[in-house]
């Protein structure tokens, strides 16, 4: 077999020694160096994105074939929807965007107050997008626009032997599972995001190690783009 | 090769059946071939090329044009068998105009049929001879599946919607049917009879339910229909609570109802609540027994008051 | 770390420049979303949203400068979920539905007319 | 600085038997349930999914029991009733699903074997990996929970709508194969970020052995389809407990999409079982043929068009399910293509056994175990996927004999394969050869019994999932269950002097079989680290030629 060995006595960090990292805490043994770290760990949350993406994507398939099942129905339901607030949120997630890349490039340029203040503004607008979530789902509780058996709704257009037809029940189900899986995802990504800004405020990230700003970075930005197709979907399209 | 076939695969009943049989035996040999070649290498390589120690063995990392070969044959073998496969399949799929139709509601556990003069009957149907039939199905609660190994066919059976399938029986007799989906409790006892019938038979039967009644004494043809018509998966005759009352003692008993009323077990009782079930249901048991009439033929009823009374 | 050779400055106001592109691009498909265009509102509607997506990807998620397998990974992601809505689409957009000559009213498929045959709701759901 | 080895000599590298190794460098519970070693997980998995055979194993053998006589009875007592067969058989296909065979390559061999093979020091994110173990523990006390609230009897498939409206603890269950999944999606993650980031220095693409292939091919799958399988098992949790109206038609929803939402992670799913599989024979067969692999790139671009290919055929499961006409037709089409790479990978194992110097240890007995069942396997799936022969055995014990072929007769047989072969290595011990030879032998010949009896109950028309069954099936029904009493039998006598090796002292060399591969140049067992020496790999795997020493 053809294969040699490297003196590890001689060599302790294995090929591509680049110099850069070795004496930094986060640095994990089975790791040469800190940039094979790093990208290992982007690799690592891509992957997770990737399913998150096939996860949120069951519903979206589920979603599109009951509209089939039902266009006239989830049509009339669309109209319960109110799209300025709709649009609101998009507005303030795409913001928080922007403040989140802003944050990664505080971190990676050792700013350490600009990184605190973008994830603190980062940390409010998700509040502002679940405020806002809050005062729909309320609404939406008033009217009985609830998923399956709760739908209480009255004054539907179609009707089958006196009750309204179950895919006004079934549109209010995918709101509410898809906004409340987005939900969740928010409601973590605060967290995430408050983990961060503590650490960051301690002044843990520098250009050399910054990889979870920019991986629940990414996180955030997968939360905005799911929503980006959500609000069409939802409050555009009628 | 006719016993041969009848090893591995039932009788056959239709003209599918033929065509099924006979993509079926050439894959059979086909398999047997190649997995014969297949076992055959493995086992000579093993014993030809065992170890001696020392040998130094042959480095042959690839060798493009064999590879292709066994790439491109078996891709080829495949498109042979894909359509072999879609041009029987076709005849499955696709159900003749002139077909006879009758319609099959599946539930948990019993085949309800219906035929086109409005006749009903459950667990038990009967065809004509080289007459094109097909089945209009529909399941009233949860997925059942058609099946009739004898003719090669089978489809599931949805609620919620209408699913069809077809063939032609060409083999006079009785041929098993049975549910292949499964759907719980009583899954494997749902099956039941086909009887292929001349044309002249099969008018007959349809208009009388047959003549087999006769040479039975009531009770015993009541017993039978209470197996076959479905009675048994609700009714106990051992004084066993089931979805519905037992029938053990029960005639001639005044039973309370869930109107609050009592009533007497009679003959009229019993024949209406073979054909209006939920116009007076035993306290504490669900409306839930669907209605018999069409089903039985008089002298079902009669045979299942008989039977009936000779539970006591 | 590629992005280290950034200049932070010009990185900035890419990201600047993103996030104006996005809120114009959500103001237009709000706009669009007053004109009926018919059955191609759908089409109108997602395109802009994919635009908007990709632009979170590239830029946000620094997708055009990165390794190139991340962006395969996310592409992975989208191409498995496009085949899991084709074939599934394809099933459901060419569904034949054959109908008894005693078409039993309680069992009507719903795929056909929606609207007025959609199976009936059992009592216990209300 | 670099030492070059020679195949000649198998004993080459060992050296004294270092006096730490993985096993024993920390010790106590608590040192192995926090630990974040590759190997120590990979051996807790070994143990977790083993027990997980065993008990999916006494349902399986229960369920053969009460098919015995059509009666079901024993000694004049009926053994069981429809309710708790149906109980029984769905818990069998469940365990030996979600809780065995999808975890039970990548998570024990794979784990162990994988950085090792890659010359690394561990997975790439080692916490990640014990927090999918636990993870596979909880759904594993989750699927307990739930058989003592009465079990489950929808069938490991739970088609709608009979799971979603029947009354026992469905719930529960999807629960347990939700967190099962992402067990499942973080391995396979892992696994990718590993084989892209940590191969040792030299080591290329087509560098890697043919194991790792195969299990990265099988990661691609755990990550990209296990995610559906989580929202699948969510909607059908939400169907029962609030009627959401997705798969129950009675509240506006379509049985057959819950069979597109399952099939579409579950077809995959065959492939998360048998990729691995196959990654261990392709390990096998040129170690004990002392010959290079035929065909490397053949096999290693197989698995991934294995991969790939298998998101397409999901809706094979579906040919009488009520899918439209033109999509059986598609799927029908689709799925033939994905015999090509089955076949090619089968070919090039044979051509690699071809001019070789083979001995027959008990991991190549098992590997030719392999080949014959797994032709047999896949030939039958023929018949499966040509329509109109699919049309009469679908649903029918012709289906359940076809996956068996494969699921056990290819996966499991590779899995104790891989268990013999890696076995000095995780243990540092040999087992008994003979008795190894005696459980492969009886292994074969009960499972065979066991199965292929099943594709002529199938054939003439006996139903899957039957409790009761027509007199006329009762000979070959007793046939396989005196068949699956040998099968039990050599499963256990396996188990057995496995576990009698762990008390001999250690004996296994570091290289006991010659393998070319990384693993082998590591002590038996493997220090903490692995590796005293980062290997650098400089040539192809399977190089059997004789050696040129290089360097001075």
């Amino acid at each position: 077999m053809s294969t040699s060995t490297v003196d590890l006595q001689q060599d302790p960090h294995g090929h591509g020694d680049d110099g850069h990292g070795h004496d930094d805490p986060h640095h994990q043994h089975h790791f040469t160096t800190m940039e094979q770290q790093f990208d290992t760990s982007k690799i690592g949350m891509w992957l997770f994105l990737a399913t998150e993406v096939l996860l949120f994507g069951g519903l979206f398939v589920g979603f599109g074939l009951m509209q089939a099942r039902f266009p006239l129905e989830f049509k009339e339901a669309h109209e319960h929807l109110q799209r300025p607030l709709g649009a609101l949120n998009t507005v303030v997630l795409l913001f928080s965007s922007w403040t989140m890349v802003m944050g990664v490039l505080s971190a990676r340029t050792n700013q350490r107050k600009k990184l605190v203040v973008f994830l603190l503004i980062t940390i409010l607008c998700a509040f502002v997008f679940l405020g806002v979530k809050y005062f729909e789902y309320s609404h939406k509780f008033e009217e009985g626009l609830l998923p399956g058996h709760f739908y209480k709704h009255v004054g539907d257009k179609i009707q089958i032997d006196g009750h309204p037809s179950p895919g006004y029940a079934t549109f209010f189900s995918f709101y509410f599972m898809m906004t409340g899986l987005h939900g969740i995802h928010i409601v973590v990504g605060i967290a995430l995001l408050a983990w961060i800004a503590v650490r960051g405020s301690r002044g843990e990230f520098n250009s050399n190690y910054y990889t979870p700003v920019d991986l629940v970075g990414l996180y955030w930005h997968l939360v905005d783009l799911i929503w980006i197709y959500l609000f069409p979907l939802y409050y555009l399209i009628t | 090769m006719e016993w041969f076939r009848s090893l591995m695969l039932p009788p056959q009943g239709s003209a599918f059946a033929a065509e099924v049989d006979n993509l079926y035996m050439f894959l059979f040999w086909l398999s047997a071939v190649l997995f014969l070649g297949i076992a055959f290498a493995a086992i000579y390589f093993a014993f030809r090329y065992r170890y001696v120690p020392g040998r130094v063995t042959p480095h042959i990392t690839h060798n493009t044009t064999l590879e292709i070969v066994w790439s491109v044959l078996p891709l080829l073998l495949c498109v042979v068998i894909f359509f072999w496969g879609l041009g029987s399949w076709m005849k499955y799929a696709v159900a003749p105009g002139e077909s006879m139709e009758i319609q099959i509601t599946a539930k948990k556990w019993l085949w309800q049929f219906e035929y086109p003069d409005g006749s009903r009957t459950a667990n038990d149907i009967h065809v004509p001879v080289n007459k094109p039939v097909k089945f209009i199905m529909t399941s009233e609660d949860v997925l059942h599946d058609f099946f009739v190994p004898d003719m090669r066919v089978k489809h599931d059976i949805v609620p919620g919607r209408y699913t069809e399938i077809w063939f032609t029986p060409t083999v006079l007799g009785a041929h098993h049917f049975t549910c292949a989906e499964y759907c719980g409790k009583g899954h494997s006892d749902m099956n039941g009879k086909m009887t292929v019938d001349t044309e002249a038979d099969f008018k007959k039967w349809l208009e009388t339910g047959g003549d087999e009644w006769k040479s039975y004494a009531p009770e015993v043809w009541g017993k039978m229909q209470r197996e076959q018509k479905g009675c048994a998966t609700c009714h106990s005759i051992d004084g066993t609570r089931g979805q519905g009352p037992s029938w053990k003692g029960i005639y001639g008993k005044m039973e309370k109802m869930s109107d609050g009323k009592s009533y007497l077990v009679d003959d009229a009782y019993l024949q209406e609540s073979m054909m209006q079930p939920n116009a007076k249901v035993v306290a504490s048991f669900e409306p839930i027994m669907p209605s018999f009439q069409g089903l039985l033929h008089p002298q079902d009823i009669r045979g299942l008051i008989a039977y009936i009374k000779t539970l006591q | 770390m590629s992005e280290h050779t950034h200049n932070p400055k010009a990185e900035a106001a890419v990201y600047a420049k993103t996030l104006i592109t996005l809120l114009i691009l959500t103001a237009i498909t709000v706009g669009a979303s007053y004109i009926n265009f018919g059955a191609m509102n759908v089409v109108v509607a997602l395109t802009i949203a994919t635009i908007k997506a990709t632009l979170v990807a590239l830029f946000f998620m620094h997708l055009l400068h990165d390794k190139p397998v991340n962006g395969l990974i996310a592409a992975a992601g989208f191409l498995f979920l496009g085949l899991f809505l084709m074939f599934t689409l394809l099933d459901f957009d060419t569904r034949e539905n054959p109908k008894p000559f005693n078409l039993h009213p309680q069992v009507a498929a719903p795929a056909a007319a929606p609207a007025a045959t959609a199976p009936a709701v059992t009592p216990e759901h209300h | 600085m670099a030492q070059a080895l020679t195949h000649s000599d198998p004993h080459l590298g060992d050296r004294p038997r270092p006096a730490k190794n993985y096993l024993n460098a920390t010790t106590g519970i608590w040192s192995w349930m926090s630990t974040v070693d590759h190997k120590r997980i990979g051996v807790m998995y070994l143990v977790a999914v083993t027990s997980a055979f065993f008990v999916g194993g006494m349902f399986a053998l229960l369920v053969r029991l009460t098919l015995l006589t059509p009666s079901h009875k024993l000694f004049g007592k009926v053994l069981i009733d429809a309710d708790t067969y149906n109980r029984v058989f769905t818990l069998h296909g469940a365990i030996m699903v979600f809780l065995f065979i999808i975890p039970s390559i990548p998570g024990s061999l794979a784990n162990f074997v994988l950085p090792l093979m890659l010359g690394a020091k561990d997975v790439a994110f080692p916490r990640l990996n014990l927090a999918s173990f636990y993870l596979w523990c909880t759904g594993a006390v989750l699927a307990v929970v739930s058989m003592i609230f009465g079990a489950v009897d929808t069938g490991w498939t739970f088609y709608t709508p009979y799971s979603s409206t029947t009354q026992n603890s469905v719930g529960i269950m999807t629960m347990a194969v939700f967190i099962l999944g992402f067990s499942s999606i973080f391995t396979g993650l892992n696994f990718i970020a590993t084989v892209h980031k940590l191969r040792a220095p030299g080591m290329g693409w087509f560098d890697m052995p043919l194991f790792v292939w195969g299990t990265y091919a099988t990661a691609v799958i755990q990550v990209l389809a296990t995610p559906v399988l989580g929202i699948t098992m969510v909607l059908l949790a939400l169907e029962r407990a609030f009627n959401i109206g997705i798969f129950d038609p009675k509240i506006g929803g379509d049985p057959v999409l819950f069979q597109h939402f399952f099939w579409f992670y579950s077809h995959p799913a065959v492939y998360i079982m048998i990729l691995p599989g196959m990654a261990i024979i392709s390990e096998i067969i040129p170690t004990f043929s002392r010959k290079t692999i035929f065909g490397y790139k053949a096999i290693a671009y197989s698995s991934v068009a294995l991969a790939l290919l298998g998101f397409l055929v999901w809706g094979h499961h579906m040919f009488v399910a009520g899918q439209s006409d033109l999509a059986t037709v598609v799927f029908s089409a689709l799925t033939f293509l994905v015999a090509i790479p089955s076949g090619v990978k089968l070919f090039n194992w044979l051509a690699t056994m071809y001019k070789g110097n083979i001995s027959l240890e008990t991991p190549m007995l098992y590997a030719i175990s392999f080949i014959l069942l797994f032709a047999i396997g896949g030939l039958t799936g023929i018949f499966l996927g040509a329509l109109s022969t699919d049309v009469h055995l679908t649903d029918t014990y012709f289906v359940v004999a076809h996956f068996h072929y494969v699921m056990m007769g290819g996966t499991v047989i590779a899995f104790i394969g891989g268990v013999h072969y890696w076995w000095p290595k995780m243990t540092g011990r040999m087992y008994s050869e003979k008795w190894g030879r005696i459980g492969c032998a009886l292994v074969f010949v009960g499972f065979n019994m066991t199965f292929l009896t099943q594709f002529f109950l199938g054939s003439r028309g006996m139903p899957r999932r039957y409790y009761n069954y027509l007199d006329q099936y009762q000979p070959l029904h007793a046939f396989s269950t005196f068949g699956s009493w040998v099968l039990g039998m050599g499963l256990l006598i396996t188990a057995a002097y496995l576990l009698a090796s762990l008390r001999k002292p250690m004996d296994a060399p570091d290289n006991p079989w010659g393998g070319t591969t990384m693993e082998w140049l590591t002590s038996s067992p493997p220090i903490e680290h692995n590796f005293e020496e980062q290997p650098v790999l400089e040539h192809e795997p399977y190089d059997y030629r004789p050696k040129v020493k290089k360097h001075a």
